[in-house]
């Protein structure tokens, strides 16, 4: 047990300590709780720009011990992983901050941070799992841990949304559980090795690996998001925004799309995952999913509703990257993990901040907000004009990088469902954006709570301003070292030339 | 050596301590109870710790070699057991020392009859003889019918009589199956009968009625009725014992049995209508235990369901290859475990929420979630492993038991495993669901004292983490089984 | 058949009679009494059975007298309970069963 | 110049704007930023004048690694382009009102100047798409400006084609990019001859002609250009009609591959549609009633004599050079021409002592537009040269210099038209100080700009012979009798500004009633939905109960009973077992 394999402990730890003591906490020790939070989330943050350091040089990060014989208990720090880590572990600081400022004197708080930290905890485990095993651990964990900040409000359409929402994630699981083992009983225990391990089996067993591969895409695609199993998100949307936010910008979703990655990339291998013919039918449910997720999203008032299915289209950006066979379309998926996570969970900050402050839930009431509350509004529409894939921002690379990987790939119709689908989110991202700016509020502004100094509390706005100027920078220097571009072309250096 | 001399004392300490607090006053018998913990759980420590360094052994009680003499024997699974009866009882115990403070009359019985409980339980996973068995059986049945008639309810009465009722007559079948079998073979032991047991007619006649009764003590579907009423109905403490241990106790003996007559005696299709018995408990009971408003109720049936698991066993272990048989058989057991920490914590956390709203019924709990955590965060990790999510013992059982169902090629158990798991969530977060909706804004709960939630946390607790370290207990388990020491 | 199934066989009679009696009868006495038949059936064979052939054997025996012993106090036990049971409903059957 | 100062002048020219706008987030700084908005494009403008063609700054750190540049084109496209938004940014400057959202309105400014500048200045593609989303998304704020409703349907339809254009133009990068050696940094330069080497050399061309025609006026995509300029500040339609609109002919001109042999067909199709703007601009345009509206549709008309020159460069690449310095000069003198008759129109409304000379100085760009003064000879000099080299194209079409001249005739009729118009609505408000600086600047320019054209090795054609001059003139003279007679005789047909787009615009709203009429919306469904899901529920809960009940009686009360079924069961399937 050296320092290496401590380290990746420790990260895992900073949040399961935390959620550990949130949970001991009275209710009313806000200080002290913030305090802890605050302080994980730091660390947290620290020990993994060490280890992205690390990564970068090619130390190798492996912490491992027996479970049952033949199954061990893997985390390891890969390029891959360590991206996702990263992701989560900035976004839980200001998902934290956020959160403290949203769910002032609101009630269940140790409850609400306890699983909070643990579902961060959880994430970070899927992200650095070294096994299918180990990934399966942590995302079952992760259903688990979600479900109470789901139900968080209690009410019954919260509760309802709940139990939705575990309908579908328990199934997910369990097929994915049978996935796994059956793996497991044809080759042992499947690390996640970049290029995959399947590729030596006997010619025999091919039908047999491509059902085991629908069922683990079909477990993964429930939390995805993908288009017959996408119902629980949008229901999940009655949790309050900093779950919304973390739930759709890392925790959930990003685990889904995440394990289809980990699944194709480093299971199967993409070459092999080719030559079986799985991408192609995965990349067309890729492209159901984003043009029916923005076909969706244009009916909805709700603002929060219309996000959810702006996510729903926008994760599947990720899969259709994924399922490009060719580094390139490759790049596309993996930069889109962590660009949609940025500007999404900005939009969802925003959002918040209109509903705490002004009281406003509907597109339709957002009349003029932006001569109120023009830093949140300026936020907004960075992250929405990234969605629609509008240069500079982040989108903008995506959507080029996926662009070219389909033309790389020989599959020019996924163009076409790339412009169609910014031309459906310009439609509805863009009306909303007119009544922010361009509107007159007739009525006076009913004020949701007390605000300080700025338009909203501090703690609201800082952590809006902050991941939309991330989301901002990731677009617009993305040329730049230790951009997120850089890091999947790291990533993908690594997995096409092993 | 230790270890050694320590066997006699498994059961002689709580037969002595049974019969001295009987004769205690009352009101001493707690602390004599609480003093009396101590060494017996040193003694099965020190068991377990000899098993482990010197391997398996056998124990002539007294220097009476068999057939009149006793003679216990400690390989990995009996010890494993006396280890495993030892905490969930200490920690009941605790548990029930606080909990019938205010009960003087339930109390002063209590203590009695759990020592003789532990004695029977701690009789049946050493004895090496049949007849032995048999005696442990009648002795923990008996304490466990007087547990259950502690709470002096009219259903708590029924529910006691059902189950004495029950507890006969299968004791009886078994008496009589082991008569055939002595009849037949001229031995009790099971070395002995491993040697000697061929597949006739006698022979099969005699397993049948074995089994039917220890199926009948088992409470598998659809002999299970006895059960929700007597597990629901009963003291906390003494429900978690009665699910956590007792049925295991039936269970142990069916499968020491199986494993001893070997696959050339035992009948595949038995074996197959055995697993096909426990699907219909896994999915019976799950579906009852969700259309239930009482919440002990509700966790006694899923004693009923989970026990199905346990009877997967049989199918995936009889004509199987060894390497399937070997996972069934490491699956079976973490289920096993699982379920009796997992259980005991579940029964010990439901009654402090009953404590807590005053009230047994589940529609009760609403908005509980922001008064007690604690007790709900134990019910939840108990009930996170009787899902079979992970990370818990639960989890891995079933992990196991998938791995030896697929090598079989007997994939129909997979279905059982996926909707089994499912159901139980069901049951589970319908508990859940009732405590996160937003209730009341006051607290009207009474605060149960801080033991109460400790001990049923650490039990919560130990099932989650035994799941994580599994290959340890499931190589100390293999020690003299048939799959080696592993 | 040899003399000594005789007693084997009148134990299997002796041990469905008492089974037949345990499942017919609701009234908690009959039944119980049904189960002690059956015990002593249960016995019956057990010691029917060991007369065949291997001459005097005192396992049985030891095993018959344990058994009785469990016999009885399962009977005590059983009476115990029937009568708390029935002061506290009134009735000498299980709810149920009716 | 040399390499340090190079450096940090051309990252002025695009980054001063952009810095202002950002240094306006501060509050205490805003009065002094927008003090200094209107001036943001003189680095640029002094760039445009003393920058060296050929000087190049890589930004690697920017998007894909972005590289800033200057060519001969380039250069004075940004002459022209700094030109005009300066001159508009002093007009702004002397008429803007204190109050309504002022502030805004300077930000958005600064952006679109920013990205107006920023597409001219890059040398990949990357930093050029990125700048024409930034203008093309930040113009629909100054469009919109003054909120009038008229102004949001406006900007509606400038936004919905603006978003077309953009995706359009992205598959055209993306195409051309992936058939570069270099598709994730590909630059300007290597586009043209990417292209035209692709296998879908038409797919790429179609949607970057499209892409910026949206930009350019190109017909049947040119409704937002008179609905925008009628709406928008005076300021705002001048930089719209002068400059952006030059971004789209920009656009075709870098990225088309208009050298390339073979393109013959691509050459009638944009001679074909330039001629058709050019005439359908004029006659629509004269039935305007607006004085920006008749600019708005000259300005189409006058885009659509350049894509005739693009149309003739691309059906004979030997025409190459005189058509690249025509297309060049005409885009100089049609650009701030029309940029100073757009200021004019804000001048107009002043009371001024001194008629005479405001009329006089309102002639000058018309009557350059018209080609009568230095500017206009050059550019249509220039323009009519295709006899430069082999007169294949003559041969083929011998028509076309009749049909300029026609066009010619237009153009006249439509300024005719214009001060008719501007007749009516002069002398409303009382002159702000200064207000005509702006205005002044680029009517002088508008004349005099193009003898700058040398200074960057643009050779223009001035027409040297007679006939030349007269074919020049003659049509003038015929447009100004036309529209007196015009202006005795017939009345103008009401045609709407955004001619075609009345017809369009209903049709969505037809879509969603069709689809009512059918019956089919979401509600409907889905109440059927759940009455089913509850009918269903209902069913399986009484099932329940009554299993339940059943199944809880047989099990506790004949437990027995089942026992002894099992037992013969188990025995009978072990007789059987040992049987076997």
């Amino acid at each position: 047990m050296d320092w290496n394999s401590l380290i990746l402990f420790a990260v895992l730890a900073t949040s399961l300590v935390a959620s550990a003591v949130i949970f001991l906490l009275a209710e009313s020790r806000v200080t002290l709780r913030s305090t802890i939070n605050l302080a994980a989330a730091v660390l947290k943050l620290l020990l993994v720009l060490w280890i992205i350091w690390g990564v970068y040089q090619n130390i190798e990060y492996e912490l491992r011990f027996t479970i049952i014989d033949g199954v061990d208990f893997i985390l390891r720090a890969d390029a891959l992983g360590i991206m996702f880590v990263g992701l989560s572990s900035l976004l839980w600081l200001f998902t934290t901050l956020y959160a403290i400022g949203y769910l002032e004197k609101a009630p269940n708080r140790s409850r609400f941070f306890g699983f909070f930290s643990l579902c961060v905890a959880s994430t970070v485990g899927i992200a650095l799992a070294g096994n299918l095993f180990t990934f399966l651990l942590f995302y079952e964990l992760l259903t688990l841990s979600t479900y109470p900040l789901v139900v968080h409000r209690g009410t019954r359409e919260s509760l309802r949304a709940g139990q939705i929402y575990l309908y579908y994630t328990l199934g997910g699981g369990a097929l994915l559980l049978f996935g796994v083992v059956a793996l497991h009983v044809l080759v042992g225990d499947t690390e996640f090795i970049p290029g995959g391990s399947l590729s030596g089996l006997d010619p025999t067993l091919y039908p047999l690996l491509i059902g085991i591969f629908l069922m683990m895409v079909i477990g993964l695609g429930v939390k995805a998001a993908l288009f017959p199993l996408h119902a629980w998100l949008p229901m999940a949307m009655v949790a309050p925004a900093p779950v919304s936010a973390l739930l759709h910008a890392v925790a959930v979703v990003k685990a889904g799309a995440f394990g289809i990655a980990r699944v194709v990339y480093d299971v199967y291998g993409i070459e092999f995952a080719f030559s079986l013919g799985l991408l192609g039918p995965l990349a067309v449910a890729a492209s159901i999913t984003i043009l029916y997720g923005s076909l969706r999203a244009l009916a909805q008032d709700d603002l929060k509703k219309r996000l959810a299915f702006s996510t729903i289209s926008q994760v599947s950006y990720i899969i259709l990257g994924i399922s490009l066979f060719g580094p390139i379309g490759t790049i596309g998926g993996l930069v889109h993990l962590l660009h949609q996570g940025l500007m999404k969970i900005t939009l969802f900050f925003c959002a918040g901040n209109y509903a705490e402050t002004l009281g406003v839930h509907k597109v339709s009431e957002l009349d003029g907000a932006g001569q109120r509350m023009p830093a949140t509004s300026v936020a907004f529409t960075l992250g929405a004009f990234g969605m629609i894939g509008i240069p500079p921002m982040a989108g903008f690379i995506s959507k080029w990088y996926l662009g070219i990987g389909a033309l790389e790939a020989g599959m020019n119709w996924v163009l076409g469902v790339l412009i169609v689908s910014s031309l459906l989110n310009a439609a509805y991202f863009l009306p909303i954006l007119y009544r922010i700016w361009f509107r007159r509020r007739e009525r006076p502004w009913c004020e949701g709570k007390v605000v300080g100094r700025f338009e909203t509390p501090a703690l609201l706005l800082i952590p809006t301003l902050a991941t939309a100027a991330f989301a901002l920078a990731a677009g617009l220097f993305a040329g730049m070292p230790f951009s997120p571009l850089y890091w999947a072309q790291i990533i993908v250096s690594r997995e096409y030339l092993p | 050596m230790i270890g050694f001399w320590s066997v006699p004392l498994l059961f002689a300490l709580p037969l002595a301590l049974g019969i001295v607090s009987l004769l205690a006053p009352p009101a001493w018998r707690a602390r004599l109870g609480l003093a009396g913990l101590l060494p017996l759980l040193a003694a099965s420590i020190a068991v377990f710790a000899h098993l482990v360094l010197d391997g398996p052994h056998t124990y002539a009680l007294g220097n009476w070699n068999a057939p009149l003499g006793i003679n216990l024997a400690v390989d990995g699974l009996a010890a494993g057991m006396v280890l495993l009866t030892a905490v969930v009882s200490s920690l009941c115990a605790i548990y029930a020392w606080v909990y019938l403070r205010d009960q003087p009359a339930s109390s002063s019985f209590f203590w009695p009859l759990l020592w003789f409980l532990w004695a029977g339980m701690n009789g049946i996973w050493l004895a090496e003889d049949i007849f032995n068995l048999y005696v442990g059986l009648e002795v923990m049945g008996l304490a466990a019918v007087g547990l259950v008639a502690l709470k002096a309810t009219p259903q708590a009465l029924a529910a006691a009589m059902r189950y004495l009722l029950a507890a006969l007559l299968g004791s009886l079948a078994y008496l009589l199956g082991v008569a055939l079998l002595y009849a037949s073979y001229g031995t009790l032991s099971m070395a002995g009968l491993q040697e000697a047991a061929t597949a006739d007619v006698t022979t099969q006649v005699a397993l049948a009625l074995i089994i039917l009764g220890l199926l009948l003590k088992t409470a598998l579907f659809p002999l299970h009725a006895w059960l929700p009423p007597a597990h629901g109905g009963a003291l906390t403490p003494v429900s978690a014992l009665l699910s956590a241990l007792v049925v295991k106790g039936s269970f142990y003996i069916l499968l020491r049995i199986w494993m001893v007559l070997g696959t050339e005696v035992t009948p595949f299709a038995t074996a197959q209508l055995l697993g096909i018995l426990g699907a219909g408990a896994v999915f019976y009971g799950g579906w009852m235990a969700w259309r239930q408003h009482h919440l002990k109720q509700l966790v006694a049936y899923s004693t009923v369901a989970q026990i199905g698991y346990l009877f997967l066993f049989f199918p995936l272990v009889t004509g199987t290859g060894p390497e399937a048989a070997r996972l069934a058989w490491d699956g079976t057991l973490m289920m096993l475990i699982a379920h009796a920490l997992a259980k005991a914590a579940l029964f010990l956390s439901a009654g402090n929420l009953i404590l807590a709203v005053g009230s047994a019924h589940i529609g009760h709990l609403v908005g509980i979630s922001r008064f007690r955590p604690m007790s709900l965060f134990s019910f939840g990790l108990a009930g996170v492993s009787l899902m079979g999510l992970p990370p818990s013992g639960g989890f891995t059982g079933k992990w196991l038991l998938l791995n030896s169902a697929i090598l079989s090629g007997q994939w129909w158990w997979l279905i059982v495993l996926f909707l089994g798991g499912l159901l139980s969530a069901a049951y589970i977060f319908k508990v859940f669901r009732m405590a996160f909706r937003e209730g009341p804004q006051v607290d009207h709960s009474v605060t149960p004292p801080l033991t109460l939630d400790v001990t049923a946390l650490m039990l919560a607790a130990s099932a989650i983490l035994i799941g994580l370290t599994a290959h340890l207990p499931l190589a100390w388990l293999r020690i003299g089984s048939p799959f080696g020491a592993g | 058949m040899s003399g000594a199934l005789v007693f084997a066989w009148s134990g299997v009679v002796l041990f469905s009679l008492g089974l037949f009696g345990f499942i017919v009868h609701r009234h908690l006495l009959r039944r119980l009494l049904a189960f002690n038949i059956m015990g002593s059936g249960a016995f019956l064979v057990l010691v029917g059975l060991a007369q065949d052939g291997r001459g005097i054997d005192p396992v049985p025996h030891a095993m018959v007298i344990t058994g009785i012993v469990v016999a009885v106090a399962s009977t005590a036990l059983a009476l115990v309970v029937f009568r708390r049971w029935y002061r506290a409903s009134g009735r000498t059957d299980l709810p149920e069963d009716t | 110049m040399t390499g340090a100062a190079g450096t940090v002048a051309l990252l002025l020219a695009g980054g001063w704007p952009l810095a202002l706008s950002l240094l306006w987030g501060v509050p205490s700084l805003r009065p002094r930023v927008s003090r200094l908005a209107p001036w943001a494009a003189l680095p640029a403008l002094l760039v445009s004048l003393f920058g060296a063609p050929g000087f190049t700054v890589d930004l690697s750190w920017l998007l894909f690694g972005a590289r800033l540049g200057l060519t001969p084109t380039t250069q004075v496209f940004l002459f022209l382009t700094a030109l005009i938004w300066t001159a508009a940014g002093i007009h702004w400057r002397t008429h803007r009102r204190d109050g309504d959202h002022c502030e805004r309105f300077c930000v958005l400014w600064l952006l679109t100047l920013t990205g107006n500048l920023g597409l001219i200045l890059a040398l990949d593609v990357a930093l050029f798409y990125t700048s024409f989303a930034l203008m093309t998304f930040s113009a629909y704020g100054l469009i919109v400006h003054n909120g009038s409703e008229a102004a949001r349907r406006a900007g509606r339809v400038y936004l919905v084609l603006g978003v077309i254009g953009e995706s359009l133009i992205l598959i055209g990068l993306l195409l051309a990019a992936r058939a570069t050696e270099a598709p994730l940094l590909p630059m300007l330069a290597d586009l043209p001859d990417a292209i035209a080497g692709s296998e879908h050399r038409d797919l790429i061309m179609a949607s970057l002609w499209l892409g910026f025609g949206v930009k350019a006026g190109l017909p049947l995509l040119h409704f937002s250009l008179p609905l925008a300029y009628a709406e928008s500040p005076v300021p705002v339609a001048a930089a719209l009609a002068g400059a952006m609109i030059k971004a789209g002919l920009l656009g075709w001109l870098v990225t088309l591959p208009l050298g390339a042999a073979g393109l013959q067909g691509w050459g009638w199709i944009l001679l074909g549609t330039g001629l058709f703007a050019t005439f359908a601009g004029a006659l629509v345009g004269v039935q305007q009633s607006r004085p920006q509206l008749v600019l708005a549709y000259s300005s189409i008309s006058q885009m659509g004599l350049i894509s005739v020159a693009l149309g003739a460069w691309m059906f004979e690449p030997a025409l190459g050079p005189a058509m690249a310095a025509a297309i060049t000069v005409y885009a100089l003198h049609h650009a701030l021409a029309k940029g100073a008759l757009f200021l004019g129109i804000g001048v107009a409304h002043h009371r001024t002592r001194m008629p005479v000379m405001l009329w006089i100085g309102l002639a000058f760009p018309a009557l350059a537009l018209v080609g009568l003064m230095p500017s206009g000879l050059l550019a249509k000099g220039s323009l009519k040269n295709f006899a430069a080299t082999g007169a294949s194209l003559l041969d083929a079409f011998p028509q076309l210099p009749t049909l300029l001249a026609l066009a010619a005739v237009g153009t006249s009729v439509l300024m005719a038209r214009h001060f008719w118009l501007l007749r009516l609505d002069t002398g409303r408000d009382a002159a702000p100080p200064g207000g005509w600086h702006g205005w002044m600047l680029l009517t002088g320019a508008s004349v005099f700009a193009v003898f700058l054209l040398p200074w960057w090795g643009v050779e223009g054609h001035w027409p040297d012979t007679v006939k030349s001059l007269f074919g020049i003139v003659w049509p003038v003279l015929l447009g100004v009798a036309l529209s007196v007679v015009a202006s005795r005789r017939l009345q103008p047909w009401p045609i709407p500004p955004g001619d075609v787009l009345v017809l369009l615009t209903p049709l969505p709203g037809l879509a969603v009633r069709a689809g009512r009429a059918l019956g089919v919306t979401g509600p409907a469904a889905r109440r059927l939905l759940r009455h089913w899901q509850a009918r269903a529920l209902a069913r399986y809960m009484r099932a329940d109960h009554r299993f339940g009940r059943f199944s809880e009686h047989l099990w506790r009360r004949d437990a027995s009973l089942l026992f002894v079924l099992l037992l013969a069961l188990v025995a009978s399937i072990g007789a059987l077992g040992f049987a076997r």
